[in-house]
């Protein structure tokens, strides 16, 4: 009992940090059709901003409580600056291009930011657990857990809820929902597109810089926490379907679920656990599970 | 003279959209067979259908006395059936002349061979013979993608017309070309089909075309064969006529 | 054109530096993987996945030194050419069926998982500290140690001649020209009744040899294969240096690849400490000014040559 | 002989000698000398591995360098650089691929004419170094990889490992755990999920079973290298409560994990026994160490540090610099290049010219020398691999502003206690128990 409990708590923690990370990307997917390897960069950048902030603030004296405000004004800080200035230098020079070769140059972005980020920060390890810990523990099955990931699945329940509604609801949202549809109809009615696309991606950067501010307190922040996180999120945006919250949601779960399960049951298999999540749906059902099949008109 | 095509009460449904309805058609051996209706009434539905791009959810379809439903195109295709699009399709990277030469590559079964040059002297000959049928011989060098509209829509009958098919479905050959050139476009292929006497089915938007071309015209509504007959007759009906101006 | 340049770097390089020819060593046989991939992409398939073939090539010669002894450096290279080449022949079923991102992503997730094998079965691999090559010998010969490097480097010069103009024979052939046409426009090469699956199949199958063979080349140059070779990042760099050199003309993932492996290097050796940025910067302008390769700009100069009338070019 | 005679005798004698010996002359220097003596250093300066590890590294030899080149080095190292030659390093990144180590190592070698390479902190690129090293007859000395089967299962010729394998951590705590807590039931491991983790746990668990067979193993953690998040495993040790949790998780995993795992209080819960600890003192904002922790610093390093003239003397030169005391990546560093020094000047004293790469290979082997920490004993491998003790204590407090724990119940071992002998490999040295053992 004590162990189901443990694994779906775990499973939970998982998840919420795993949909963080793939939500930002699947949105730039979905609407600009961009694999963006630079989500990593953006994550860490929010994880930089994030701990030096809050580190500079404890030190002013400032409560704990007003960190929680710091990390979400860190990575609105990195989303809303670095997020329109990849896209508007970088990115929008080259959309008429083949995904491919838009990709890589993500990745170029990736590579220069990595050093970037050095140059600023240093390679110093930066650990600012004091939000982490602030919160305390509560008791799963009698096993004393920390409370701050459940923090981490409500931020990841609101963005998804925001994410969505924003998306259904708002006239943004709907605007970006028809260049899905159609690029060339959008236009064509009179949408601005280019201004769509770099909206878009900024509030993919800001949900990257997000996951990035608030895992910080949880983790040492060391140069090359970017890498990891691009491929996890890559597997959750493809095993979801490219371009699908929902499926992002469902991925998170499923992977988030079956890690922590791994982790009670079958430690050996943690490693390769996502993977093999992934080549069986990508086998069975290569679109995602919330993918569309797209067939071709003729 | 044999039945080439025939297709048994064809059902296909796209949501509450009836693409196909119980289509029921025979194509006789060198017929030149016009196929006319309203938008979404299920032309090009029944040359997908015929192609194996979709599969019917009921019925079946033959073609010279073998049964072909749920074939797929690379087969239906292999067997002798070619088709041409609304939308012409082409290796826009390629050249006129190269979008040929792989046409006729593939129909002597060398697709697979990776020793000997794509341009033989015999590939580059047929080729260039099959373009200025069309044509299209001063295009050769040319790339596919800064060719007009009506050249593209030319060269995309021509690459089906170089299989070598029995039957030819050709979707629309004139939309997309300007009135000035629509007739210009028809007569070349129509010329050249009847030249080689193969069985042509051919879906039209515009009345004029098909009355001009047409030997047989089939009336498509909703899915569904409203009329089948001699262009004089069955365009002069007055339920075809409405059914095509009213909607189209 | 490609036996010109196989020349001049067969008379310059006993000339050359050591390390410069240890490096081209390399360069060429990681061309082999490049060529291959460039292949795929001419066909429109973007594979992040090549490093596993990569891999199997290297561990195949690991494995074949450490549990057949042997040590003929043609025969291990034509081992990693069939380990790659089987591996694909197998993964190639199941890929031959997607394109675009799906294949770029699912061709990951499986070397994802090669890697994670040759890392769990550390009892056979040697887990991440990889398994060791030998010094492999030529004809039954082992070379003094001043020709070893040189004997290494002729070796991967000769494969890399033979396979580049069997590439090139191969880009002008039907299945070359079937390959961009699959590119253009899938639909229709099944209307000609072009068997698009089975092209891409053989294409797989053999961009999988070539990384293989790229793979054992490359261990017996370094003489050690670890995991890290199956990772994503190197299937990735194998991408970029695709894209680097270009793949429209099969000489461009030769001249990128070595390009590559002398930027890289200079660039660990100006700033060890922010080579990441160089490189980064570098990848950038590339696709951002040049995107279909530093080779373009080759073709875009013998081009004008062309036209002002003295080419030297053979007629293609 | 009268008087005046023998001293005139003494001052001709007196008058020789400090004309041998005044430095700065370039007469200091043994004849063949060449104008400065390139050593490559080689350690990660990008990527996870940097922060820990490979910039500590570096800060430790580049002061060592600088301070051997001004002849600051206390005895038996002041004079300066080596044999009167100084020394000019050539610093390299050892992050990226394997086949770019090589790459990297050969143009040091043949485009940067380096004499000496010291460094590496990955096992695997030792392994891979080795044999080029071999090939190019260049004097190669590792200083941090732990890799036992570099000389358990090669010979090298050029190839010196100035600090003692992997083994000593691992079977060196598994010791220390059964001395402080004799009445331990059950074990748990987390450790990464590559070569390091692996050995290092097959070490730890073969040792306690040996020692103590009815030892239970209740947990074999793997999560994956730089994963960063261990809720789901600190549960699962918390739910299983051993008695001891072995750990090999170093630089910013062994962070996090402490991170994590201290508010759930699991170092209460479970004596954790962490090889590295040592990392956590690295500084930089809002890192800790646990209390209550066994505390192991790959060596006799870091707060372990034994008291020598020459401990003291870098210690303290490495805090005012950097503002912490050297940890065992520093110390490790240092010992390749104090070594290389000893060597060549052994051999010097031996041909009384500068001598070829041979020569001091020679010298090298078997060579005991004063390390910044302690003498370094070169005794297994041919002479190519040094032994070392290991010592492990209890973290009683940590002062975060001089970034100092205090230990307590600190126990050492000594060299012939958690080495293997010469000639027996590890692994088969644990499993047959440990013949030939001298342990407190």
């Amino acid at each position: 009992m004590t162990q189901l409990a443990l694994i779906a708590v775990g499973g939970l923690f998982s998840a919420s940090w795993l949909f963080l990370v793939s939500l930002g990307l699947t949105l730039i997917y979905g609407v600009l059709r961009v694999l963006n390897v630079a989500h990593g960069s953006l994550y860490a950048l929010g994880a930089y901003l994030g701990s030096s902030m809050v580190l500079v603030a404890l030190e002013k004296g400032h409560g704990v409580p007003v960190s929680y405000l710091i990390l979400l004004g860190a990575a609105l800080l990195v989303g809303l600056s670095v997020g329109p200035f990849l896209e508007r230098v970088f990115l929008r020079r080259i959309y008429q291009k083949e995904e491919v070769l838009v990709l890589l140059l993500t990745f170029a972005i990736f590579l220069m930011l990595e050093d970037v980020m050095k140059l600023v920060w240093g390679v110093q390890p930066y650990v600012v657990n004091a939000p982490y810990v602030a919160l305390g523990v509560v008791k799963v099955g009698g096993v004393r857990q920390p409370a701050y990931p459940f923090l981490l699945t409500g931020i990841a329940v609101t963005m998804g809820g925001l994410v969505w509604a924003g998306m259904a609801r708002t006239r943004f949202g709907k605007l970006v929902t028809s260049v899905i549809e159609d690029r060339e109809i959008s236009a064509a009615l009179g949408v601005n597109v280019p201004r769509i696309f770099t909206g878009a991606f900024t509030v993919g950067a800001v949900l990257a810089a997000l996951g990035g501010a608030f895992t910080a307190p949880m983790i040492s922040v060391v140069p090359g926490v970017a890498v990891e996180v691009i491929v996890l999120g890559f597997a959750v945006v493809a095993i979801g379907g490219l371009g699908s919250i929902e499926g992002a949601a469902l991925g998170s779960l499923l992977v988030g679920f079956l890690r922590s399960a791994s982790v009670h049951l079958f430690p050996e298999l943690d490693l390769v656990a996502i993977y093999l999540v992934m080549a069986l749906v990508l086998l069975f059902r290569p679109q995602g599970l919330f993918g569309r099949a797209e067939m071709r008109r003729v | 003279m044999g039945v080439v095509l025939e297709t048994v009460e064809l059902t296909k449904y796209f949501g509450v959209v009836k693409a196909a309805d119980g289509i029921s058609v025979r194509v006789e051996e060198g017929e030149l067979v016009g196929i006319i209706g309203p938008n979404g009434s299920g032309k090009t539905t029944f040359l997908n259908l015929i192609t194996g791009y979709v599969r019917p959810a009921r019925g079946s379809i033959w073609y010279r006395g073998k049964d072909i439903t749920g074939l797929s195109p690379r087969v239906v295709t292999r067997m002798g059936i070619a088709r041409s699009f609304q939308i012409p399709q082409l290796y826009g990277g390629l050249t006129v002349l190269e979008n040929m030469l792989v046409a006729l590559a593939i129909r002597a079964g060398r697709s697979g061979e990776f020793w000997r040059p794509l341009q033989e002297d015999a590939r580059l000959e047929e080729a260039m013979q099959t373009l200025s049928e069309f044509g299209l011989e001063g295009a050769a060098a040319q790339g596919v993608s800064s060719l007009a509209e009506g050249e593209r829509k030319l060269l995309d009958v021509a690459l089906s017309f170089a299989l070598k098919p029995r039957l030819l479905l050709l979707d629309e050959p004139t939309s997309g070309v300007s009135v000035k050139d629509k007739f210009e476009v028809m007569d070349r292929l129509v010329r050249v089909l009847k030249s080689s006497g193969v069985t042509t089915v051919f879906v039209e938007h515009d009345l004029d075309v098909v009355m001009r071309y047409a030997e047989r015209v089939l009336v498509f509504q909703e899915g569904r064969v409203i009329a089948d007959g001699p262009p004089g007759i069955v365009l002069s009906d007055a339920e075809v006529k409405s059914a095509i101006v009213g909607t189209g | 054109m490609q036996w010109a340049i196989v020349l001049l770097l067969a008379i310059v390089a006993p000339l050359l530096p050591g390390w410069t020819v240890f490096l081209l060593s390399v360069a060429l046989a990681k061309a082999l993987v490049v060529l291959g991939i460039g292949l795929l992409m001419r066909g429109g398939l973007v594979s992040f996945g090549h490093g596993m073939y990569y891999a199997a090539g290297a561990y195949g010669v690991a494995f074949a030194m450490k549990l057949m002894g042997i040590r003929e450096a043609l025969v291990l290279a034509v081992l990693g050419l069939v380990a790659g080449g089987l591996l694909a022949s197998v993964l190639g079923m199941l890929l031959a069926r997607y394109r675009g991102l799906f294949f770029a992503m699912l061709n990951l997730a499986l070397s994802m998982m090669v890697y994670g094998a040759l890392l769990k079965f550390y009892w056979v691999t040697g887990g991440t500290d990889g398994m060791a090559v030998r010094q492999a010998t030529f004809g039954g010969f082992v070379p003094p140690a001043g020709l070893l490097r040189v004997a290494y480097f002729y070796l991967s010069l000769g494969v890399v001649a033979i396979v580049v103009s069997m590439a090139h024979r191969l880009v002008r052939s039907p299945m070359g020209y079937l390959l961009r046409a699959l590119r253009d426009n899938e639909v229709r090469v099944n209307y000609m009744g072009g068997w698009v699956e089975q092209t891409i199949y053989r294409v797989y199958v053999l961009s999988g040899g070539l990384a293989g063979l790229g793979g054992s080349l490359v261990v017996l140059n370094v003489g050690h294969a670890v995991p890290d070779f199956a990772y994503w990042s190197q299937s990735g760099e194998f991408v970029f240096v695709a894209l680097f050199g270009g793949y429209g003309h099969v000489l461009g993932p030769l001249s990128g690849s070595i390009l590559f492996e002398f930027v890289r290097s200079y660039a660990y050796k100006v700033s060890p400490y922010t080579w990441q940025l160089l490189l980064g910067a570098m990848l950038a302008l590339v696709i951002l000014f040049l995107p279909e390769g530093l080779w373009s700009l080759v073709e875009r100069r013998m081009a004008r040559r062309d036209r002002w009338g003295w080419s030297w070019r053979p007629s293609s | 002989m009268d008087r005046r005679g023998s001293l005139l005798g003494v001052v001709l004698l007196l008058t020789v000698v400090s004309w041998l010996l005044v430095p700065g002359q370039s007469s200091a220097q043994p004849p063949g000398a060449p104008r400065e003596v390139r050593i490559g250093v080689v350690s990660f300066l990008s990527g996870p591995a940097a922060p820990h590890s490979g910039i500590p590294s570096r800060q430790g030899a580049q002061l060592l360098i600088e301070a051997l080149n001004a002849g600051e080095v206390p005895r038996p190292y002041n004079t300066p650089g080596i044999g009167g030659v100084p020394i000019r390093a050539v610093y390299v990144d050892e992050a990226g691929p394997v086949d770019k180590q090589v790459t990297e190592f050969r143009r040091l070698v043949l485009d940067a004419r380096v004499n000496v390479v010291v460094g590496y902190i990955s096992s695997a690129n030792c392994l891979a170094i080795a044999p080029v090293a071999e090939e190019l007859r260049t004097l190669t000395v590792f200083s941090v990889c732990g890799i036992q089967r570099v000389f358990e299962d090669a010979d090298y010729k050029y190839v010196f490992r100035t600090r003692a394998h992997q083994i000593i951590d691992a079977l060196g705590i598994a010791r220390y755990v059964l001395l402080v807590k004799p009445d331990l039931k059950t074990i748990a491991g987390i450790n990464q999920d590559y070569a390091w983790g692996r050995d290092s746990w097959a070490t730890f668990k073969e040792t306690i079973l040996q020692l103590k067979p009815d030892v239970r193993v209740v947990a074999e953690l793997w999560p994956p290298l730089f994963s960063g998040e261990y809720s789901a495993e600190i549960a699962r040790l918390l739910a299983a409560k051993p008695d001891v949790i072995f750990t090999s998780l170093w630089g910013g995993d062994l962070e996090s994990f402490v991170g994590q795992a201290t508010p759930v209080r699991l170092f209460e819960e479970s004596l954790v026994a962490m090889t590295v600890a040592d990392n956590l003192l690295v500084p930089g904002p809002g890192r800790f160490v646990p209390r209550g922790i066994v505390f192991g610093a790959r060596g006799l390093y870091g707060p372990l540090t034994p008291e020598t003239t020459l401990s003291r003397w870098f210690g303290g030169r490495f805090r005012a610099r950097y503002g912490y005391f050297p940890i065992h990546d520093p110390f490790n560093y240092a010992n390749s290049i104090l070594g290389v020094k000893a060597a060549f000047e052994k051999a010097i004293a031996a041909t009384r010219r500068w001598p070829t790469v041979e020569e001091v290979v020679r010298a090298f082997e078997y060579l005991e020398f004063e390390g910044a920490a302690g003498r370094i004993r070169l005794a297994l491998g041919n002479g190519h691999q040094a032994v070392e003790p290991v010592g492990f204590g209890i973290v009683r407090s940590f002062d975060p502003t001089k970034r100092e724990v205090t230990l307590e119940r600190v126990i050492r071992f000594r060299v012939e206690c958690v080495n293997p002998p010469a000639g027996v490999k590890s692994l088969d040295w644990i499993r047959r128990g440990f013949p030939g053992a001298v342990c407190p």
